[in-house]
């Protein structure tokens, strides 16, 4: 049985990374789960210089999830770099960095010191964070801007890069072709939506950024779709995620399309989320005797 | 070593209007701290998230824990209803704790407001120190009093003026000349907000204990941040971790 | 105290509503709730002619939610005229009536022939059904292809209309504002989110139409934040709906800028919603000392 | 008249794997009929849609309901999980239920296959008619059997060849040569296609339940149609609601 799927050139031992930003750098699951076990770690997103983030309330629940306005708080890349990058390099899974920034300069600057990082086996660039006022998501939600940073972005760009879009747009496939053809070398969707919680007690937003990202369970229908969608729109593989909790979850977003899955706010509901599902994939491949787990890939009956 | 688990309630009664005291067998016990906290987690799947609970009492041999709460949504509202022999799923034990062994030989406070009041038991009973318990309370529903009895002196303010002075905790302590060396405290930000004025002016050193809307529990999403004054370890933008830097922080040392 | 809501010189005895296609035309509901109670009816989508709606499974259990793709299935509307507005009449509730068509001149022609319906106080106008392959969304994520089919709508409706907004777009506030610039009385919104769902054992859909529109508690964070955008850029009054099910759900809708709520998939679950939440509501202004629900209307803390 | 009702759980067992049989107290049962079915709603949150379960008995007295169902999926596995005393959601009576009075001194045979077979035996308890009982299970875990002994001969087909004949219900009636005026069935799709077809090619008339996804259950949404030879009064568009104007059809009138 073999679960390795290659994106881009870059081998992993298996389909099950996690989410950026719902895993920190690993360091605080580890003491959940064998990050060994993990195809990829993909981390909390970086920029050039540290980022203090939002103000708090950050996080509230909703109805199968939640809402996050975090704010992308990062130590910034040299602080990554120094801490981050040697803790992940002591296991045997790859590592996905996820790069964020205000302009495009920005994220140049970290596009370009991660390129002397050969343990860095991707980079996946954040153009749909929607909880940063300037940059982010401005670049992910018009095709035009997206295309201007993916081929800058790619120009400079040692690692092979993930472009991670954004669901929050009228339509996903106009999107990953811009990526596309702009050199973008995979995708990741979605991202979060944007979402509201309003308590009506105190009649204050339940988030200080009074908006926020949604993610859980209660968005996984929407980022099967999209995934399905993309995946038929474009020839780059998908790394696909919303709401995934369990193998059948993640299955479903293989059948989808996806090369790969990533497990974002489960994480936070059940700590070892990522290892039972590498496990439960095994398990379904067993059951129904498939010898590659990219045989999933857009199994789906038409 | 932190940990995800199936527990089994013990026991559970409402000590006050909403406020259930419950007892959880738990391996998780023989690492509690006063001042550390649990993960609780609904079984309705509709609300994933896990609820900070701070631990109240630890029990002498290790294998119990005891959780006080206020009923405050769809997730504490459904633990609320767990009898003796239910399981509950939770994730502990998480935060630093109280550095109460700091107070050994002092004058020492030891203040709780609210729902705030119950860390301070165990807290209470690990300590070491000439210790007074201010507690304060909404009205004459003085939850936990006679536990505090076992350990300290108890002085209490309620709202209402029920019982002890009226008004909060630090109005108990002015209305009856009370000193202290050091102060561990937890209840609502104005309460830690006057505490920490207070010892400044006082030149002493209080701990408290925050509070603020988590999702991971263990470090990981920055959802509860604090600022700090010095740049901390981890953030390196002022922004240290409630659940893991925290709970309880040198009042000095944080920005509330 | 007052619960009356006026919208474009209609005056309701309360703000909760029906959604479209979740009440039919209120017969089937009527066995479990007093129709009376209801500040209006909003009925299923009608079209011209008869419409036979997609092949089954049309429906299916999503997380906090479900998936539908009836496609407007509706008897046309000379059937409507005959049956169902004569039933509705008999009651104490105002009668919004959803309008769809597959080309412009389909809606037209429905409105026309609506218009010469006294007992019915609004128009509601569907361009944001996602199940249907012509027609309907295409007309509803385009601001131009919006603002188009309203004005024409405008000029030959007698009674006020309302158009039903699509979540599936980049920028509701565009949308919002092109109903507006067109003439659109007041607006409805959110329809449902597309969505998919794939039985990862069969590894088929689980809808025939592979995609349908996502709808109940799951998806109410980014209803409330599109209503709040959409309120905030526009003057005209909104419908807000989006997995209500409680009168706490309702009344974040209205702080967030609705006017009046609509209850969609949760009458499924339980008949009796609706008016347990006229009656929450009623509670909810006695708890607060609030006179007229009108002063809920986006009354949120900024 | 239609309701939706909290009852209550009066005994439950697992009568073969995954296939559960539980009694349910409620007011519904006085107007129950053979063929109807309940929705029964998970407690759970995160699934909010009613299962469309059949009514396979009354209770004599009218105070109960019995339904037999498999575990499928998140919410028949916490129905599973109910046991007597547990309170249980449900709506009905839904449904028009099986015209059995027509069968009167007829030659009946009531066909049932798999989880289709529950409904049949309030039918065979309810008809007046020289009835003849047909099941197919997949295996030797024939449940109801006996129940239905009480009431009809039973003619049982096995897919594994286990108990009665190796095959399906129809391969039951050629092996046994049977004969009959009229059919009442209820099963997966298959085997009412081929009741169709035996029926017509016999000339006799076929009553069949009909199964599809429904969200309502009481024929607004119109989720759950069929395709019908004839216009129907309701949709006019020949989709006629399994919920509502079915489940069960004259097998002539609905496409197939």
């Amino acid at each position: 049985m073999n679960t390795q799927v290659t994106l881009a050139g870059v081998t992993f031992k298996n389909p099950v990374m996690t989410a950026s930003g719902t895993f920190g750098s690993g360091m605080e699951y580890s003491e959940f789960v064998d990050l060994n076990r993990l195809g990829a770690v993909v981390t909390k997103g970086v920029a050039n210089v540290p980022w203090p983030g939002n103000p708090t309330p950050r996080v509230a629940e909703v109805y199968g999830g939640m809402l996050n306005a975090i704010g992308l708080q990062n130590p910034g890349i040299d602080v990554f770099m120094e801490r981050d990058i040697p803790f992940l390099k002591q296991y045997d899974t790859k590592i996905i960095v996820n790069v964020c920034g205000k302009s495009v300069e920005d994220y140049l600057d970290v596009v370009e010191r991660l390129g002397d990082e050969p343990a860095v086996s991707m980079l996946e660039i954040n153009v749909s964070c929607p909880n940063v006022k300037e940059g982010a998501i401005a670049f992910g939600q018009k095709a035009d801007a997206l295309y201007n940073i993916t081929s800058e972005i790619k120009k400079r760009a040692k690692q092979p890069i993930i472009m991670k879009l954004s669901p929050n747009v009228t339509d996903i496939t106009e999107m990953a072709k811009a990526a596309e053809a702009a050199g973008s070398d995979a995708l990741s969707l979605i991202n979060t939506l944007t979402g509201m919680k309003i308590d009506v007690h105190r009649r204050k937003f339940a988030i200080a950024n009074k908006t926020g990202g949604m993610s859980g369970p209660a968005i996984k229908p929407i980022a099967v779709r999209m995934v399905y969608q993309a995946s038929h729109a474009v020839k780059i593989p998908i790394i696909g995620m919303g709401g995934i909790a369990t193998a059948e979850d993640a299955i479903e977003f293989m059948l989808a399309g996806a090369s790969a899955i990533s497990v974002g706010a489960m994480n936070f509901v059940n700590p070892y989320t990522t290892v039972e599902i590498v496990e439960g994939i095994e398990k379904y491949m067993k059951q129904y005797g498939i010898e590659n787990v990219t045989d999933l890939i857009g199994a789906v009956q038409e | 070593m932190k940990e995800k688990q199936t527990a089994t309630v013990l026991s559970q009664v409402e000590i006050a209007p909403a406020i259930f005291d419950m007892w959880i067998e738990t391996s998780l016990a023989a690492q509690a701290k006063p001042g550390q906290f649990i993960a609780v987690f609904p079984k309705d799947r509709s609300t994933l998230l896990p609820r900070p609970i701070s631990i109240c009492e630890v029990k002498e041999d290790k294998t119990a824990l005891r959780i006080v709460y206020r009923v405050a949504g769809q997730g504490t509202k459904e633990f609320s209803g767990y009898t003796a022999g239910d399981s509950i799923a939770i994730l502990g034990t998480l935060g630093n704790g109280f550095p109460y062994e700091e107070a050994a030989g002092k004058k020492v406070f030891l203040m709780g407001g609210g729902i705030g009041v119950p860390p301070i038991l165990e807290l209470a009973k690990q300590m070491q120190a000439d210790k007074k318990v201010v507690v304060g309370y909404r009205d004459s529903k003085t939850f936990l009093k006679e536990d505090f009895e076992k350990y300290a002196d108890v002085v209490i303010a309620t709202e209402d003026g029920s019982v002890g002075t009226k008004g909060n905790v630090m109005d108990a302590i002015r209305e009856n000349g009370l000193e202290a060396d050091m102060i561990y405290a937890c209840g609502p930000m104005p309460m830690l907000r006057a505490i920490k004025a207070y010892a400044a002016e006082k030149g002493i050193k209080a701990y408290i204990s925050l509070e603020e809307h988590m999702a991971c529990g263990v470090g990981a999403c920055l959802g509860c941040v604090v600022k700090t004054k010095e740049v901390d370890h981890h953030s390196h933008v002022n922004n240290a971790r409630i659940c893991t830097d925290g709970p309880v922080f040198d009042a000095e040392a944080v920005n509330i």
